[in-house]
Order: structure tokens, then C-alpha cells, then sequence
């Protein structure tokens, strides 16, 4: 447990989980079904809204809600790293682009 | 009633996935944090034993070009090409015997050197002055030294803990003595078996090289042109042919200790790096001359009859940055080098092409970085060097800034190694980037990495690193708890 | 319509989720395979540099009573109860000057052996015997050594390169050079800064350590029983009080390498772990020093002044097992230690009771497979060693099999640290078992667990070590392919 | 890469994925995703066998199936560890007693 993780004692209680050899595969386990609860409530959702999915549809938002996914995962790591500049900047990038393309994203989703 | 069902559980199904996606993402970040925090992501420090932190994927990239660039006849490299040869040189001269005027002093000037000390000087004026501003410098420093010991009393007692056995008589490997034709088969076993074949003579000492802490192992053939001339350890200064045993170099990688290294030049400190080889190829030369095999450790921080980055080239660990240091795709420039000469039949590796070379032409951040200025900003590599166009740093002037900075003599610099975007941990972030990147014909992605590495990430600026008034003392990043002197003690 | 399309889509879930079920099986195996053989599960030889190697809570089973047994009053230790002083003095008696008779030979019989070697042996009939046996055995190994070298070269070699910087100008860390009221302050800096607390110092020293390469780190009290009499390293013979300074012991271990260990007693080696820990000790004496506390490195193979199995138990490590190898919960039996004693203030850590001690009460294994019959079959430990009662083998007779297996000269044996059920690897399987097994008050789990050791698991037998006709030159468990010599050579 | 897995080179594949910081996180997501999908088709089977489950039914099941995930898992791992014997014998005792016990649950499940 090194960088900031050493100086900020409380994020040490991290290793419980992701040093774990029964914990961490656990997380991603629970990480791949809350995906699938996700996606299954959106479907119902959606049609709640009368919008109405296509596939295409799903795999324009499936790589938009990636790209939140990745941007997050990844503006932490460089946290974790020690280089919290780098990764709220990072975030910060890539969090607004992905906002501006969400606006364009629920236009196309909402045409038939 | 059951419509109503069916709509209290498609409710249910409808609040539980938002909460689910809600929580999927706060886990991301969570998951992100810890890895980017993780020891597993400590190339060298981690994995190394069984190999596993060797993972960049090579093949792609092998090259019939190795990524020097040869623009004439090469020659062999004379010994006082390196900074230490030179300077033990200058000093024994300058030292005179009891009663006796030394040999030579400061007020007669470079002509008065004998060679091939003249001519070195007189081909590159000013050099000699840096080294004499280097020696004032060093006098400040240990001046200085009261003043900054609170501060950085642990990163002094961790750099010389981990030098300890370099002096005295723990001294290992022990120096080869006598003429290699002699030390290099000292203490050989007679063969006993034969290999099946050099490929599995390779991946024999690969793996074993591995066990004995090696985070990168590469072979190649020695070429005769980075063989040193005019000094051979064991022998003195000597004019020698290149031993007709000496076929082949088993190239090891070692890195610092990642937070430490990242908190130069003040925390960092060369001999984790330097043990650790010296105990890998120390044991390596014993394991190859119990099969039968000549041997020659080459090790840090002096102890070398070779030149390491170009065998290093032609192993195909990597390639030779802007900063003259080696980078390696996983490692970066946090990549130190020994090596063992050997006559046991082995399968070369091929050298690598992964972009690396052409990035550094572009990048340019540790010119920027240094606190000397001792690094190249042409847009390529102008300097020739026996006969190979390459980066080459300016050696006084790197070595004065070691004079510099607030330690309590010089122990080096390294923050050219530090800034290095290639210089990252191995975690997935990193990851996809080494696997994208050098796929990428348009160098497109390339261009996109530098721009946000410039844009994302801070840089101190070449003056901070040093004490006040000329900086602050500054560190490319914070050190580690564990090195900070005022988290364990009293001030 | 609507009804049709729902049963299809019925349907497809219902197929989907058998398939689904039977990749999460096949998945769940394909990701035990990796998991067992993954090198992050190789404790010590992987995340160990940020002390992560050090994962069990030993908090819930601190202890105000060690687990060795006190019985009586304690007492010093005599130098001859170590194995190689006696075999060291009776080299040196028997060794005679250059015309002159030896001071002591076979025909003269123990009785007339000086004290204490006399009282030693008196008290221990027999014991003198085994060794002349041990003797006899290391000449018929030796004559034997050419019929398995073929095999065995790789072992050898590999062997070899580790102990290497043992002997010559190489050995390293220096020995102590006169009294440690002086040797152990050599080379100290005057102290600087003062620490903020002991517990700070404790915690700086073990994160330091772990960098250095140890994968646990204790610290102790140093009680005087503990402390060796007769004999003081850089003084030689002589009865000493223990010095003033003497107060903590930090206590490292390290682990063999796994696969070579469990292939013992021919393939393991003593030297790789004994060569890290000599350069984690050495490097930590002089990081002690240099904050301004003296320090004295403890380290393997013999250069001891304390004993280390019961320092390791105050220091709360693990617990002493049946063969007299200490058993930790991370690394089991293959647990090999070495020590800094200093004078530096330092909070001690607390002895655990995880149930180890009990467990080998009823296991037995090393003792059914121990190729010399040197581990003790009874119930509970019989043996009254200087006031404390605990097990305690047989050396002369352990010794004597190390002059007896393939291997080229008396390299040794452990076999018992091989098979010992706490001897395993870093993985979800074995973790469970660490977490679950010291929590269970009834002791039903830790049945279970050696009914299933002893059903599932298979065991050469102690006699299939040896080489024809005795035995097979078995190994416990078969060498990883890196050291099996017909893979890589023409036999 | 060591023990079995050094000596049988096919094996070493799996490193591709489970020394991956990227695969391996995926692995196990996919993991996650395949059990709430192997649920739900249950769900599906089981109402179309006319079987009428109750939640400690649901729990009895998914804990004799975590003993046969567990069964296989442990099982391989100490087949990864070079101790072949041993996680064959692990999983034929476990996976008998667990073919017993799956009859046992049968019988339970298909009571009201």
C-alpha cells in the first residue's frame, strides 16, 4: 500500500477487498451482475418513456455508458497512482465531453 | 391483480437497476483506486521471480534495424569515454606523492593532460571547467548538508543502507582478477552435458535469471564495438583484442523501488537498483560456470567492460530515450542494467522497434525537466558517437547538478528517469496504452497520450528540484510516507 | 402473437441459463487452475516489498503466554548445543599440527574429549557415533555424486550460484571485528533527531524492512535466555554477560523459493532464501545505524549470537512445530529467518496462539516422512530444553541424512518443511483455511483438515528420499521444469 | 507460470487472460453476468416444471450450487498447485457428496 494510499490511512481499508484472493474476484462478480440488473431496469425503463430501442440504439449507449465507466475507473487509478491532479483533470476532460455527447446521445435515442 | 404484480415488480426491477448502475459506477472508481494503488502494479517489485513482469508482448515489434542509427565505421569505445574513468584519472593525477609535485594541477590547464585525457578535453571545451565547478559544488553541498539533513535524514540512511555492501570487504561480486583468458574461467566446472540446443540454453538461463530477481532478461551477441578499449578490469589499462569467449551478453533489468524513484532527485536513490544486480549477475556468472561456461559479471555502478545500453538495443529490451537512459516497454526509463559476457552457446534475441525512439523525438519533457541541461532539444538526435547518430546527454553538467541538490553528497539525480511518461506502473490504465500504442501506424494515439500527459500532468520546472534561492528543494513527486523524515521523528 | 414471441423469448432464457451455468462450472475451474498456479500466490516472492506478504490478523490471537512451555529455570545456551560448533571444535581437535599427534581422535573415545564437548556427548550416548557415521556417509555421497549428476546438475547448479557470495572476498554482511560493545556501534552516525515514539520506530523499521526484501518482520524483546554463552562473534570463545545495548530484536523471514522447495530434499536449496536474508539484515544494521542506534545483523547459516526459532515466537510470527521449525501462518514451515539485535527504542509486538503448537500435536506428517527418524512420534513434546519443554530433533542423526541423499555434498534435507500442511501457497483455497481454521474453538475444523491432508494427499514415505537401495531419490512433490536437468541437456 | 502449468505449455494460455489487469477483471464480471443469467432461466425451468419455489427453497439451491462451484474451483486450484491427486480426490468425494445431497434437495424442491 504505497503513494497516497500510505499517507491517507482510511483508503488502506481498500486491501480488505482488492488484496484479497476471495474478496476481489467476489466484487467483480457482484460488478458484472449490477451491470446486468442495470441494463434489464433501463430496458424497462426506456419503454416506460416510449422510446422505442433498437439495437444500434443499445450499442450507441452500451459505448456511452463505457466511456463513463472507463473515464471514472480511470481518472481513480491515476488517483490511487499519486497523481490526483492528472486523474481529476482526466475526469474532468472526459466527464464533459461524455455529457455533451449524452445530449446528443437522448436526441438520437429518442427518433424512431 | 396480477397486472398490478407484474407492475410492482417491473417498478421493482426499474429503481433496483438504476441503484445498480449507480453503485456499478461508484464501484469503478473504487476498483480504479485500488489498482492504481496496488503493489501487484509495482513492475520489478512484484511479479518478478517467475518472470510474469516481462509481459510486454515483443514479437510485433522485432526489428532488422536495430533503433540506433549507424552512420559510419564504428570503433571501439575508449575508456575514458565514461564520466568515472575520467574523473579517477583526473584525481589520481592530481594526487601527489609525499614530497612530490603532483602530476598535474588546475593552473596547467587541459594541454598539460597527458593522453587520452588532452585529447578528450581538447575536444570538448568547457567539460573540464564543469568538472572543477562540479568539485566547488560538491564542497557547498556538504555545506549545505546540516541544513537539509532534518528534512531528508531518512532518504540518507535508505541510500546508504542499500550501498552498504559496495564497500569494505562485503564487496560482491568479487572484481575479476587477472586477464579474462584467466578470471572469466576461474572457479568454471569442467562440461559435464551438453545443451540440446542454444534456444534451450536461453530459455534455461532466462528462467533461472528470473528466479534470481531479474524483471527483464534479453540476450544478444557481443558486438566487438561496445567493448571498452584501453582498461580491462582485472588486467588495468591495457590495449586489448576482444577474448574469443566473449560471444554473448545476458542483459538484466532491475527497476528502483517505484515511489522512491518518482520522489527524485532527493528520495531516489541508485544502489536498490545497483544491489539487486550485482546480487542477479553475481550469481548468474557462478550458475553459468557450473555448467561448464565462461563467465564475466558486468555490474553497477563501475564495473563494467561493456556498454550497456547498446547490448541492451540488441537484446531487445528496449529502446535508448532522449535522456540517454534505456526504456523498456515495461519498466520505462526506470529500467537499470547489469549483465554477464559468456561463452555458453545461446539464442540471441532480436532487437525491438515499438515506437519508443520516435516518441522521445517529439516529447522532450525530461529536456524540459532537467535541472542541468544537460538533454538534447533538437527535434532528432544530432550528435554522432563513434559512429552512431544518438542522443548523448552532457555528462558534466548532469554530474554537477548531482553536486546540487540538498543530499549530503552526490548521489545522483534521476529525475530525466522519473518525468518519463513511458516510466509507469503496470496496472490496466498503462496496460492498454502499451498494447495500443505501438500498434498504432498513424501515431496518432501517440500524439494524443503526449497531449494529455502535457496538459494533465504537473511538472515542478527544471529550477525547483534544486535548493534555495536558485528552487525549492522539490521532488517530481511527493515521497512515500515511509520516507519522510518528520512523519517518524522529532524536528 | 405476443404470447408466442414471450414463450420464445421464455425459452431462449431458459437455454441461455443452462449454458450460462455450465461456462460459470467450466469457468470456475479454468480460474482455480490459474488461481493455484499464479506467482502472486508465491508468498515472499511477490507483493512482499510493501509488506503485503504479511496478510494474517494476528491480533485475535496474542497471547501473554508463548506457546513454548516454560517448565523450570531458564538458562543460557552453551555454543556446543549448536550443531556446527560441535562439528567445528571437533574438526579442530582432530586436525593435528605439522609433526605433532591430534588432540583427539575416534579411538580415544568421547571420554577423553575437553569439556564441554565431553559433558555434551555424555549426555547424549550415541550422539558421537551418528556423527562418525555422517563421517563415513559424506564419503560414499561423494563417491556417489557421479551417478547423479546427470540428473541433478541443474540442482546443483542452482544450489551453487545461490551460496556463492557466501565464501571468498564476497561474503557479506562483514562480520562483527572485536566486542560488540564496539563492533555493533561501527559505522553508527551520531544520533540526529530522536524518534517521536517506540511505536514509530517499530513501524518505520518494519515498512523499511519489508522494502529490503522480508516478507514478515517481528520485533521482540531480546530476553537473556535467548542469548548464546561460550562463544561471541568477534570475540570468539568466552563466557560474556549480554551487553547493555542488547535490548530488541527485529525479526525477518524470508521463504525458499516454492517449487524447488517442495521438491526436496534434492532440488530445494538453503542458500536462496539464506542470501536474501543475509542482504536484507546486512542492509538494515546499517540503516540503524545511520539514524544513530547500534546494531548487530543475525544471519544464516551460522552466524548466530541469539537463538532465532524463540525470538521469532516473542516476536509473534508463528509458533514452533514438531520437526523445530518455526510454523507462520504465511509461510508455514518454509519460514527461514535472521535478525538485527539494537539498541534503537522499539514497541515489541505480542506472541500469537493460532492453534499451531496443537495442531502439530496431532499431524505427524514430518515425522512419518522424516528420511532419518530425527523428529519425535509422542503426543506432546518430551523433551526439557534449558527450563522450556518443547520438541526438539534428533541433529546428529538430521545431519547424518544430509550426507546420505543425491545430492553432491551435505546440502540438506528438508523434507519435514516440505510436507508440513502449513507449507502452502497464497491462494483463495489456502487463505479460507488461514482465516477459518484459527477461529473454530471445537478444533473440528482442524480434524477435518488433517483427515483430508492425510486422505487426498500423497507421500513418497520417509525411506523413497534416499538413493537405490533404500529409496528412489524421490522428492516430495515433482521439480518445476526450469530445474530438471534432461529438459534442457543431452544426458 | 510454474509447477503443472510450466511443465504443460498449453496451459500457459491462461496467463493471457489471468495475468491480464484488464481480462481478468472482465473474467469475472462475465462471471456475474453468467450466474444472474443462469438464475433467471432457473426461475423459468423451475416454474414450467411446475415446481413451487419458496424462498428457502431458492436459498437451499443456491447453496448446494455454491458447493458444486466451490467443489470445482478448489478442486482445479490445487491442480494448479501441482497436487493433481489431491483436487481429483477433492472433487470426488465432495462432488459425490454433493450428487447425494442434489438428490436429497430434488426431493425437497418438489414438495409444496
Amino acid at each position: 500500500m504505497n503513494g497516497l494510499l500510505s499517507n491517507a490511512p482510511a483508503l488502506m481499508y481498500f486491501d480488505v477487498i482488492f488484496g484479497s484472493t476471495v474478496l476481489k474476484p467476489l466484487f467483480w462478480m457482484i460488478m458484472g451482475g449490477l451491470l446486468i440488473l442495470f441494463f434489464s431496469g433501463l430496458r424497462l425503463w426506456f419503454s416506460d418513456l416510449g422510446i422505442a430501442m433498437r439495437w444500434w440504439k443499445w450499442a450507441l449507449f452500451a459505448a456511452w455508458f463505457m466511456g463513463v465507466y472507463v473515464t471514472i475507473a480511470g481518472g481513480f487509478t491515476l488517483v490511487g497512482e499519486n497523481e490526483a491532479r492528472a486523474g481529476l483533470y482526466f475526469m474532468g476532460v472526459f466527464g464533459t465531453l461524455l455529457i455533451i455527447l449524452g445530449a446528443g446521445l437522448w436526441r438520437i435515442l429518442n427518433t424512431k | 391483480m396480477k397486472n398490478t404484480k407484474g407492475i410492482n415488480r417491473r417498478d421493482f426491477i426499474k429503481k433496483a437497476g438504476l441503484i445498480g448502475g449507480a453503485m456499478s459506477l461508484a464501484g469503478a472508481g473504487a476498483a480504479g483506486l485500488a489498482a492504481g494503488a496496488a503493489s501487484e502494479s509495482y513492475t520489478g517489485w512484484g511479479r518478478t521471480a517467475y518472470g510474469k513482469d516481462q509481459f510486454f508482448n515483443r514479437k510485433p515489434f522485432f526489428t532488422d534495424t536495430p533503433t540506433y542509427e549507424k552512420t559510419g565505421a564504428p570503433a571501439r569505445i575508449p575508456y575514458v569515454d565514461d564520466l568515472f574513468n575520467r574523473l579517477r584519472e583526473l584525481r589520481r593525477l592530481m594526487m601527489a606523492p609525499p614530497g612530490q609535485a603532483p602530476a598535474w594541477s588546475w593552473e596547467m590547464g587541459a594541454e598539460a593532460l597527458p593522453e587520452p585525457l588532452k585529447s578528450y578535453y581538447a575536444d570538448r571545451p568547457g567539460a573540464l571547467d564543469e568538472y572543477r565547478q562540479a568539485l566547488e559544488n560538491a564542497r557547498q553541498q556538504r555545506a549545505n548538508w546540516p541544513k537539509y539533513r532534518a528534512d531528508h535524514l531518512l532518504a540518507e540512511a535508505y541510500s546508504a543502507a542499500h550501498a552498504s555492501f559496495l564497500s569494505g570487504p562485503g564487496s560482491f561480486p568479487p572484481q575479476p582478477q587477472g586477464p579474462p583468458e584467466e578470471s572469466d574461467f576461474r572457479g568454471m566446472d569442467n562440461r559435464y552435458l551438453e545443451l540440446k540446443s542454444p534456444r534451450h540454453g536461453s530459455d534455461l538461463i532466462k528462467q533461472i535469471t528470473h528466479t534470481f530477481g531479474a524483471s527483464l532478461v534479453g540476450i544478444c551477441r557481443l558486438k566487438k564495438e561496445w567493448v571498452t578499449q584501453g582498461f580491462l578490469r582485472g588486467v588495468g589499462r591495457t590495449d586489448f583484442e576482444v577474448p574469443a569467449h566473449w560471444n554473448y551478453v545476458v542483459v538484466v533489468a532491475a527497476p528502483h523501488e517505484w515511489d522512491s524513484m518518482y520522489a527524485n532527485p532527493i528520495y531516489g536513490n541508485s544502489y536498490d537498483a545497483y544491489s539487486k544486480l550485482r546480487f542477479i549477475v553475481g550469481k548468474l556468472e557462478v550458475f553459468i560456470k557450473k555448467l561448464g561456461y565462461p563467465a564475466r559479471a558486468q555490474f553497477p555502478p563501475t564495473s563494467f567492460d561493456i556498454a550497456m545500453p547498446p547490448v541492451a538495443i540488441d537484446a531487445g529490451l528496449g529502446e535508448q530515450g532522449r535522456h540517454g537512459v534505456l526504456i523498456t516497454p515495461e519498466l520505462g526509463a526506470n529500467t537499470r542494467l547489469a549483465a554477464v559476457i559468456t561463452g555458453m552457446p545461446l539464442e540471441a534475441d532480436r532487437p525491438i522497434n515499438a515506437g519508443i525512439k520516435a516518441f522521445c523525438n517529439k516529447c522532450k519533457i525530461c529536456a524540459e525537466e532537467c535541472p542541468s541541461g544537460a538533454i538534447s532539444f533538437t527535434d532528432k538526435p544530432e550528435t554522432v558517437v563513434r559512429g552512431y547518430r544518438r542522443w548523448a546527454i552532457h555528462q558534466e553538467k548532469c554530474y554537477k547538478v548531482w553536486n546540487t541538490v540538498a543530499t549530503s553528497h552526490a548521489r545522483g539525480c534521476r529525475v530525466c528517469i522519473a518525468v518519463c511518461p513511458y516510466t509507469r506502473k503496470r496496472n490496466w490504465v498503462h496496460n492498454i496504452v502499451r498494447v495500443a500504442d505501438p500498434r498504432d501506424p498513424t501515431g496518432l494515439f501517440a500524439t494524443a497520450m503526449l497531449g494529455m500527459q502535457k496538459t494533465f500532468f504537473s511538472y515542478p520546472g527544471p529550477e525547483a528540484y534544486l535548493p534555495p534561492p536558485d528552487g525549492s528543494n522539490k521532488t517530481y513527486i511527493d515521497p512515500p510516507k515511509w520516507l519522510k523524515t518528520d512523519e517518524w521523528f522529532i524536528k
